[in-house]
């Protein structure tokens, strides 16, 4: 089997999905001749034509806005924003409008289709290059949102997108595009929606984390590990809905939590993961739950990001301050 | 006619019918627009305008909720919505009830949405008509991407995008204009200019002299048109429509009307223009000029008009009715169509609802 | 003194402030000749004319953008978005510029400015015009953002905002526009930003609210009363930066918290609220933080709209079921 | 010259320097732009030049981030900033680093800033640019705020608005360039159409055959001009900036020039366009024709020009320097700019970021 990547396993789903499912569109800024910026789209326009693979002009909310509309048309689109940052002029769209037509119609209207987004910081890219707002998306009644933390769950998190009958957003991690290599099957595979994983089994602690910071999590826990803390670290794979029952489950057995996300802190999706807990095992908690997550600050230019996003240590010094608690 | 000989930049506009019943241009006037057909059409507009008021009826009366009317926009709304096929598109904004009628959208549906429940947009399965959008300007984009899709599939169908002269001041009408431009999609873009966004006039919205010309930034042709003119918009979208059809891109037209009514009815427009401006414009209203260019042809009496307007009459109101016996009101349609299957904790959310309505307010049961 | 609503306390705040300070322009759709769909800026064009209340196109990211550019060149601009359903369109201006320029030119340029928005459900408007995502803005770094909940409040509350010396975003919940009178003093008093105020004193349970839920807060105090049950009741009026202290030295003698909120759940802000009380007092917890929210759900269109909101009913059965943990 | 010739719907483009260093518009150049001047705005163009090579040196060598070059857009930049005058504003899009150094910011800033130092928007207070802005086209609604507040306040200045090719599908154009036309706010458009979005080409990113012409859809002037030809671009700036000076509104200035080098130093241009192309686009490119020029008039000899090239070789390798030295690597600077007043709980994170940064990873304090 094949060791691949995050963009070489995203780039396989996509073919997969597009020779198995005509009705598939690939637009976006750069996504054809040039097979995105950071390739993930590579080779697919000369495999599925220019009507298939779209070059667009340069507008975010018309990439999305089209797309809503080659969706009720009877394609299942998948547009490409070019960076996180680059997101919130489609949020216009986003939030009037891809969230809202099946409820807004009664079901007589459905939008199949997956918005794909490059995201996060850690490779010193330019201003604006580095957002994560997915608590945003999170907060928008009638998405999904999505964010794999590896090449095999990339792949089969993404097919599984694709056959979505619902709008899905599928955040890739862009720092870890090329960091790791995996073994990434040809053909088909799925890993549904809403279902977080236990990818370190532990019973001291409960780390969650996703994209990015997964591996970040799993670190901390090995740095921990001859202290004789057993951290179990769940990746939440989809934000929202979001499995919330693995974590309670988790939280149950080992009574302490840390919560760990690179988007700023205040109002990020850690806070609504700790509302969960607290209301669904008050009981189980041994100590309070702790969060690391970047600061309440714009992402710093890259001079400065390093202080910026959580790493093993910081995530260790919070796993050992609930276990001592 | 011939679109390009309507340069807006020369001042141009398609007129046919003058507000005196008289056609003044009769070679622009199409050949599939026999005076029966124009018969039909101002059928059309009576029912429209009856519709309309019926629904200022209800919602003064509570029956209804914020509602914006069609009053002077007849033409506009059934003239260009006239010339589409079978399998064509209306993308409304939410000045276009007499399309959407036209287009096969049952009244009693328009008037559910208005009242207040999603189910007014749960059109039947055959109708072609995207549900009314309320942000304004962005339904052109839907609009381009079904053009856009209807190309794909080697469909000779078109798209027929409404929206004001407000709408044009918005970046997304830049987008879709610019994206229909790039990828000649089969779609036209009908600018209702009623002459106000609310209470800012047409002359704060944009410098430009004409809207029609904007088309000029996107490499296709804009066009203008008088709005209260039917035969003239039939005739503008009719070719406009036949451009798109046949795969030589997109087309704006700027449908110049006036807005007799309020912006809604939650608006007061003495504030902001006066009585004069208002009559001024109520001579150049687009239903009595084909009323009488058809008693001039005979083909209209005033008995027949009279049983006309009391035959609608009485038929909006039962409507209105069958709207509000329609509504269900069940509170699980809050929660059912957010995704084709219901997720654990919306199911969750419905079922607290559930039993906050059945307690009598001494449960015990939180909503977590 | 003059018993105003909150439509008229806001008025004469900016009809005082611009007195005061010619550098205030009021910029949006219909707020100069109509006066505001509202009529918050009524009759403010007559008295200072159409360069210092203009009427706009229909352009939301004009608005903000161009207020922006005002700014900049020495202004201190109001601009208005018409309702919350619309101000995703203004969302990428208000994220990467207006929350930003202040960081990003190490305080070179700076932004004094507030964006005047009408928000919330309750009064049976239509589609796109009830819409609450304060959540949103309370998550972007470099933003103010303040819900008044009185008339006095608005005013007080404005005045602060105006003369800020950074972007705040202001709040103003419709559904009491016109629902409350009290007096309102003419000439200067101001509330500071970031206070938290407590308008029902109690020791049983805190209850935090804002905006058009403090009233419901209150009422459902008044339910539980009788029962013996003594809630606090916190209006939170800046929800960022946020004043926490007050509500977590309020957890500490209750050690029972209700947070109420029309936004939908996941993701709302009383998730942030529950986070940092089990943070900052998890000890005096005596029983899990209950949340009365607005469903996750886009707010249904009128004939449906009262199933969704929050109301005295369901806060005194959270309140009842906290004390009674 | 007069704008009004120059109707881009016919075709018509400013050229006045061929590229082969010979006049043929003596007309059209203006008074103020004497040999002496031409020499000096030469300078800089080598200057720029020169600076934006070490960029991509320093990018290469691992001492600076992702850097969007400016090669072949020397004339686009330096003859467009020239005509501004104390008072006028700059906002740049990030493709314009010689207007930027013209009016006043120092190579190491934006040196710093490329290198990733928010310090490298800290302008001094006399200098009239914006930062560099990396979200395509937002920045043109900041001009014309800009250019509102300019004309509130009774002031004769002007605000030079840049932009590149792709930005004119953006919403936010559109809005700007509308705006600027209702309020008839001060301010140039000036858009360095390089034929290039990254990889997506001009013919792509609109169906309207000249960028220029999108002005008509504002109602105010807009006009082609050789971006290649910085007399051209003087020319043409400077009548569209008298234009707006005078109170009598925008101008769109559409500069058609040509990307040399990659979209940034991340970009790898092969995969979209041939070396056929680019060759035959250099002879074009805006350097040569001046020197050639000012050689046939005797104001530059070989040597000169080998002197010059060789200090600001020197020069640009000094800033560099600077530059790295004057980055302060200061974590209190992520949190002490985003409020006039640093609040509590950003006190509190910078406190823990100290205390982290203090600790040997063995601290038992969290985050919280
Ligand atoms: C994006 C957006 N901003 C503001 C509003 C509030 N609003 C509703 S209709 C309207 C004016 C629209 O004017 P126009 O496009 O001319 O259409 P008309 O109402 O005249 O038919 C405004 C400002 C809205 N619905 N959407
Ligand atoms: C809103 C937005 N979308 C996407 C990007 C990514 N991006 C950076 S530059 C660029 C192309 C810009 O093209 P153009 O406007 O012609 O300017 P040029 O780079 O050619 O100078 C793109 C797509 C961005 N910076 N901002
Ligand atoms: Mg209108
Ligand atoms: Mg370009």
């Amino acid at each position: 089997m094949a060791k691949l990547n995050m963009v070489e396993a995203l780039n396989l789903a996509l073919k997969e999905e597009m020779s198995r499912d005509e009705r598939i569109i690939l637009l976006g800024e750069d996504v054809g001749r040039l097979g995105g910026v950071f390739r993930v789209t590579d080779g697919l326009q000369a495999l599925f034509g220019p009507n298939r693979v779209v070059d667009t002009p340069l507008a975010e909310a018309a990439i999305v806005g089209t797309a809503l509309g080659l969706a009720l048309g009877g394609f299942k689109p998948v547009p490409e924003i070019q960076f996180m940052g680059f997101l919130p002029a489609a949020l216009d769209q986003i939030i009037c409008h891809v969230s809202r037509y099946r409820n807004r119609s009664r079901g007589r209207y459905t939008l199949p289709m997956v918005i794909r987004l490059p995201y996060g910081a850690g490779i010193h890219a330019p201003e604006h290059h580095s957002e994560s707002t997915e608590a945003i998306l999170a907060h928008l009644p009638g998405l999904k949102v999505v964010i794999p933390s590896t090449p095999y769950d990339a792949k089969g998190l993404l097919v599984s997108a694709l056959r979505d009958p619902d709008p899905v957003v599928f955040l890739e991690p862009k720092r870890i595009y090329r960091a790791v290599r995996e073994e990434v099957p040809e053909g088909d595979y799925t890993i549904p929606l809403s279902t977080a994983k236990i990818v370190r089994a532990g019973d001291a602690v409960t780390v969650v984390a996703w994209g990015s910071m997964v591996r970040e999590a799993v670190r901390a826990a090995e740095l921990v590990a001859p202290e004789g803390i057993a951290a179990e670290v769940i990746d939440l794979r989809t934000i929202a809905p979001m499995d919330d029952e693995t974590i309670v489950a988790s939280i149950r057995k080992t009574g302490r939590g840390v919560i760990v996300h690179e988007a700023c802190r205040t109002g990020g999706l850690a806070a609504e993961i700790m509302a969960r807990i607290q209301e669904k095992a008050f009981l189980s908690l041994a100590a309070p739950l702790e969060r690391v997550t970047g600061f309440d600050t714009i992402v710093p230019l890259l001079k400065l990001e390093d202080y910026y996003l959580p790493d093993p240590h910081r995530i260790s010094r919070a796993i050992r301050k609930v276990v001592r608690f | 006619m011939n679109l390009a000989e309507y340069d807006p930049l020369r001042g141009r506009r398609v007129e046919v019918l003058d507000f005196t019943g008289n056609i003044i241009a009769p070679d622009v006037r199409p050949d599939d627009l026999s005076d029966d057909y124009l018969l039909d059409l101002y059928d059309r507009m009576v029912f429209l305008r009856v519709a309309d008021q019926q629904a200022l009826t209800l919602q003064r009366a509570g029956r209804m909720g914020t509602y914006a009317p069609t009053l002077g926009q007849e033409a506009a709304n059934i003239g260009s919505a006239a010339v589409l096929q079978e399998g064509d598109w209306v993308v409304p904004s939410f000045r276009e009830m007499g399309a959407m009628l036209l287009r096969g959208v049952p009244l009693q549906l328009i008037y559910m949405y208005w009242m207040g429940s999603e189910w007014g947009s749960h059109f039947p399965e055959n109708v072609r008509v995207l549900p009314i959008c309320a942000p304004v300007g962005t339904q052109t984009l839907h609009g381009v991407g079904l053009a856009w899709a209807a190309k794909l599939k080697g469909e000779q169908t078109v798209t027929l995008i409404y929206f004001g002269d407000g709408a044009t001041s918005k970046g997304d009408f830049h987008e879709a204009m610019n994206f229909a431009g790039v990828f000649q999609t089969p779609c036209v873009f009908f600018c209702q200019n009623n002459q106000y966004s609310i209470s800012v006039p047409r002359s704060t919205q944009t410098a430009a002299p004409t809207l029609a010309q904007k088309a000029i930034a996107y490499g296709f042709p804009g066009v203008m048109v008088d709005g209260n003119d039917i035969l003239a918009v039939y005739a503008a979208t009719k070719e406009a429509a036949a451009h798109a059809r046949s795969g030589r891109g997109p087309v704006l037209i700027e449908a110049q009307t006036y807005r007799l009514g309020p912006h809604t009815t939650a608006d007061d427009p003495s504030r902001y223009r006066s009585a004069e401006e208002l009559k001024a414009q109520e001579p150049y209203e687009p239903l009595p000029r084909v009323r009488l260019y058809l008693e001039k042809k005979g083909l209209l009496t005033p008995a027949a008009e009279t049983e006309r307007w009391e035959r609608y009459q009485t038929l909006v109101k039962e409507e209105a009715k069958k709207a509000e016996a329609a509504i269900p009101l069940r509170p699980d349609d809050i929660f059912d169509y957010h995704y084709a299957t219901l997720p654990p904790y919306l199911a969750h959310q419905k079922d607290y609802l559930h039993r906050i309505l059945a307690s009598s307010g001494e449960g015990t049961d939180g909503q977590a």
